[in-house]
């Protein structure tokens, strides 16, 4: 990434530099939102929903997301499933050796808050957010393959506001609505739930 | 000789199915050593259920074998009924044995599936996975959820059959025998998938029996061993099935007699369909929070992958006071160290594969 | 000047292989999508056609790791020999009826000795890259590699018989069009062996995702790891080409710019062959690839030559 | 075999055993003094109990007690055999070399309740991981990073 962050802040103060990044950023966005290749970070239950989601059934491969088992050739991790805390460093580790830009799904309740494993569990992480940002959420115990498709357009979305020049965003193109679960600050001010 | 290399495979590896280390010491490409380290996925299930009404742990066994969760729910409800002595209605008894026989289905398309993609056949994979969807999409018809069902409740099931479910399921069990054949050809009919699993992992019958397994992996070693026939439960003994029976033990026998359990299984839907009666779903006068008298009961039903056991001990509160699973792929994963050694790495997943591990129910 | 011609003629087939490579890809998507009762990329492009135009710069602009433990140099540069001997052998493929880019007299010993060089940069890759999975595939490719030369080479030769020229040209010139049932063993060997060559399924074994999860090239990333998938897909489509070429007259019956046309179809047609392999069968274990090539392809080859050669003189 | 079979069987060749035989949910138990364990566990294989279905322990509070399923093929029967052993000191003998299926279940009864099995080749943490403290499934488990459900019954 080093090549492309400084090209991005090298741009940035060249005077014209701006219609360059700009259009740049498209391109960008543009490729990287359509080419979102998934980590399938399957551990529990919704690990069969993400593999039904590549199947036959759903085939994500119509909107050029495609499985890679490696982690070095992966764009974005989806994390199917509920994380202990022996497996934690291993997730933690997978997610370190992707290459950025890097984005990550949690998907299913056990991946964004512990879901039904909240309570009285003594090896379970109530939710991938605690060592991972994450940057769709996904509830369902487990969702269905479609709201994994959901989520993928969802983060397409996402992409398409990022920049290359450190510390810009390009302007949202619609205010990103939460999808469908409350983010880990509100949820513990609504005083949790139980999935 | 070579020098020995340990490769470490997992936690998250494309042929774990899971999360399942093994650690594997290899004298150039031949495995001396396979130790499986599991426990990735220990969420703690049996210390969760002791602070849970009976009926609020049924959804937590739908989470142990997440590719099959009619059996855990089955298993943990046979337990309750016999630690209170509920007689469940006949009627719930059928549609407790259909549901089952079609999540056999649906599971052994994935075991059968994932012994497709271990050998780099992802296409047959695919193939059996169509199977699984059309059950996964029964089961949505009936109980509203793909994966994890809480159908099976104690004293009966959650509801009855929707309007015109049995003909859908009738349809499914009529074409599913044909697919079977489609994929019996196409992966265990190839020659390179012959050579690949033929003779590979070998299980001799004695030490299936002695190092506990059950299910496909002992009966594909020829242990001839299936609670449905010889501990019959529920209404099995009506029902006119065979046990096929594998001869070899090897990887080949394992997962081509997951196949054919799939085609008896249809075979027990269809019987199973035709003496269906209506009637009630539900045990009669069920107290809303059941608290057994204080004892100790087990009960294990054949799932998918083996005996799966459910051991309650009651306090006479309302919540168990311990639950243990008795669960088939944490005993049929125990053999891998065995069947693995003087084999390549590529055997290695190949025997993981077979063994048809799901690491929800090996960790609980 | 003769520099000036071998750069351009370096530029254009690296451009025709990168384009190739991305218009294979998505061919191949297609293709494993239809055997699989899916549909494939649909959304950019007609039919997704244009799928790659997206994941290419989006490789391009990812992260370049170099592992802390990886031998820098070696890691970094490896992936360019992997994909050069791929482009440089496409030179002596004859196009047409009395064209190639490179007209040489021991054409086809070129085309077969060439690519050779890739194991090397395979190993190097594998090695550098300090990943114990890595070196496996490694090791696994290099054994492969070497053993599959025979057979294909000697598969080649029948034809190189036939022709008695070593010369590209002349052996699209002298082809007949009985040649093809009376080197159908040869092909099937040639066809056979350039699968294993090009590391695919059934023969992915150094690659294999159960297994290895990606082989020598799994810690590479971005652009370096789409220069491995182009030199895969790249020498797909030389071994298409060659094949094509020697194997079933080229641009036969026509020559000129339809004979072009003829033969990137087909070209296409032996493609989505090995495409159709590669999603059906599953994948050979080590020892049984390397008595498949021993045992089976190289004796079967033999009595190729030899049927060849007891016909030679009676035509 | 029903129940009452299997009581005779079981006394005509082990008269040792009968007395502590009795019958709970339909299901024979045997309740044996946990020293004793491993010979009667000898006699029960030696029967045709060739199956060991399940291992598991129960704290109830005063002791623990080992639950042992076993299972016959031949004779289409299962028995319950339980020992207790005191909390202070948990040990018992490991059956590991009359069923081999008792290896990853005594592990995980170690792991779970820190029961030793003298004998046993390999007792080691099993789904935990090594470092872990404590024995969670013991009903005096302590961590702070359990969060209690709040009763809504």
């Amino acid at each position: 990434m080093a090549f492309v962050d400084d090209l991005g802040a090298a741009l940035d103060k060249t005077p014209g530099g701006g219609i360059i990044l700009t259009s740049l950023d498209a391109v960008m966005d543009w490729s990287r939102g359509k080419s979102l290749w998934m980590m399938p970070m399957g551990t529990a239950c919704c690990a069969m929903e993400l593999i039904a989601a590549s199947f036959s059934r759903f085939d994500f491969d119509r909107h050029g997301s495609i499985p890679r088992p490696d982690p070095r050739h992966c764009d974005v991790m989806v994390v199917a499933g509920t994380i202990t805390r022996k497996m934690a460093p291993a997730v933690k580790r997978l997610y370190d050796q992707m290459p950025d830009p890097k984005w990550v799904i949690a998907m299913g309740n056990c991946a964004v808050s512990g879901g039904i494993f909240y309570y009285d569990t003594y090896s379970v992480i109530r939710g991938v957010d605690e060592f991972l940002p994450v940057d769709v959420y996904i509830a369902g115990c487990p969702p269905r393959p479609e709201s994994l498709q959901d989520a993928i357009l969802r983060l397409r979305e996402q992409v398409s506001t990022d920049s290359i020049a450190p510390g810009k965003s390009r302007a949202l193109k619609s205010e990103l609505p939460s999808s469908g679960s409350p983010r880990k600050g509100e949820r513990d001010a609504a005083g949790g739930d139980v999935g | 000789m070579t020098e020995e290399t340990i490769v470490n495979i997992g936690p998250s590896h494309p042929s774990t199915h899971g999360v399942c280390r093994i650690v594997v010491t290899l004298d150039g490409e031949v495995v001396v050593k396979a130790e499986p380290i599991i426990g990735h996925l220990h969420r703690g299930i049996e210390k969760m259920a002791e602070n849970r009404t009976y009926l609020q742990v049924v959804p937590l066994t739908d989470r142990l074998d997440y590719v099959g969760s009619m059996y855990a729910n089955w298993a943990y409800c046979r337990a309750v009924e016999r630690l209170a002595g509920i007689r469940v209605p006949e009627r719930a008894e059928y549609i407790r044995v259909i549901v089952c026989e079609l999540q056999r289905i649906a599971s052994h398309m994935m075991g059968i599936g994932s012994t497709g993609a271990d050998t780099g056949a992802f296409t047959a994979f695919m193939y059996a996975f169509a199977q699984r969807d059309h059950v996964v999409e029964l089961f949505e018809a009936l109980c509203g959820s793909r994966l994890t069902y809480n159908y099976v409740r104690p004293g009966g099931v959650s509801m009855d059959l929707p309007d015109g479910w049995v003909e859908q399921v009738r349809s499914f069990v009529a074409q599913h025998p044909a697919a079977m054949m489609e994929l019996d050809t196409l992966l265990f009919g190839n020659v390179i998938a012959r050579a690949r699993l033929k003779g590979v992992g070998v299980l001799p019958a004695d030490t299936a029996v002695a190092w506990g397994t059950s299910g496909p992996t002992a009966r594909g070693s020829g242990v001839n061993w299936d609670l449905r026939r010889d501990d019959p439960y529920s209404v099995y003994p009506r029902f006119d099935f065979e046990v096929p029976l594998g001869e070899n033990g090897d990887c080949y026998d394992r997962a081509r007699i997951r196949l054919w359990e799939c085609v008896e299984s249809c075979k027990i839907i269809d019987q199973a369909l035709d003496q269906l009666e209506p009637g009630p779903v539900k045990a009669e006068g069920l107290p809303r929070l059941l608290a057994p008298r204080p004892g100790d009961a087990y009960d294990h039903i054949e799932s998918a992958r083996g005996s799966l056991g459910v051991y309650l001990v009651s306090d006479g509160s309302p919540r168990p006071y311990r639950m243990k699973v008795r669960s088939p792929a944490f005993c049929n994963l125990s053999v891998l160290p065995l069947l693995a050694e003087g084999h390549t790495l590529s055997d290695l997943v190949v025997i993981i594969g077979s063994l048809d591990p799901v690491f929800g129910e090996v960790d609980r | 000047m003769t520099l000036l011609w071998g750069f351009l003629w370096g530029v254009a087939a690296v451009a025709t292989i990168a384009s190739g490579a991305i218009l294979g890809v998505w061919w191949e998507r297609k293709v494993a999508a239809r055997i699989q009762m899916r549909f494939g990329p649909q959304q950019i492009g007609p039919f997704g056609s244009l799928q790659m135009i997206a994941d290419v710069p989006k490789l391009l602009f990812k992260e370049d790791i170099v592992p802390e433990l990886a031998d820098k140099a070696i890691f970094k540069y490896a992936p360019l020999f992997v994909f050069g001997p791929v482009a440089v052998s496409m030179v002596v493929i004859p196009f047409t009826a009395g064209w190639a880019p490179l007209d040489t007299s021991v054409g086809i010993l070129f085309f077969l000795a060439v690519p050779s060089i890739e194991v090397i940069a395979i190993l190097l890759s594998a090695w550098a890259s300090h990943n114990t999975l890595s070196t496996l595939g490694g090791l696994r490719a290099t054994a492969q590699m070497i053993s599959y030369e025979i057979p294909r080479s000697l598969a080649v030769l029948s034809i190189v018989l036939l022709a008695g020229s070593l010369r590209p040209l002349d052996v699209v010139e002298a082809w007949r069009w009985w040649w093809m049932p009376l080197t159908f063993i040869a092909f099937v060997i040639y066809f056979i062996a350039s699968i294993a060559e090009m590391n695919r399924g059934p023969f992915d074994i150094p690659e294999a995702e159960s297994e290895l999860v990606a082989g020598y090239f799994a810690d590479y990333s971005g652009m370096r790891w789409a220069s491995f998938m182009m030199a895969e897909y790249g020498s797909m489509i030389a071994a298409s080409l060659f094949g094509a070429a020697v194997f079933f007259g080229g641009g036969w019956p026509f020559g000129g710019a339809l004979g072009v046309v003829v033969l990137i179809v087909k070209t296409i047609l032996i493609m989505t062959a090995i495409m159709w392999v590669k999603w059906t069968f599953p994948r050979l274990r080590q020892d049984q690839l390397m008595s498949l090539c021993w045992k089976v392809l190289t004796p079967l080859a033999i009595v190729q030559l030899v049927i060849v050669g007891v016909v030679l003189p009676w035509l | 075999m029903n129940i009452n079979e299997l009581r005779e069987h079981l006394c005509s060749q082990y008269p040792d055993l009968c007395p502590l035989f009795s019958v709970e949910f339909g299901d024979g138990v045997l309740v044996i003094d946990a020293d004793r364990l491993h010979e009667a566990a000898t006699d029960l294989r030696d029967l045709g109990f060739d199956r060991l279905g399940m291992v598991t322990a129960v704290d109830t509070r005063d002791e623990f007690e080992l639950v042992y399923r076993l299972q016959s093929r031949q004779m289409h029967a299962g028995i319950f055999v339980k020992a207790r052993v005191p909390r202070d000191e948990p040990t018992i003998a490991s059956v590991t070399d009359l069923w081999p299926a008792a290896n990853w279940q005594e592990r995980e009864v170690f792991d779970m309740f820190g029961i030793v099995f003298t004998g046993h080749p390999d007792l080691r943490r099993i789904l935990l991981t090594d470092d872990w403290v404590g024995y969670p499934l013991r009903k005096d488990y302590q961590d702070e990073r359990i969060i209690r459900r709040p009763d809504y019954i």
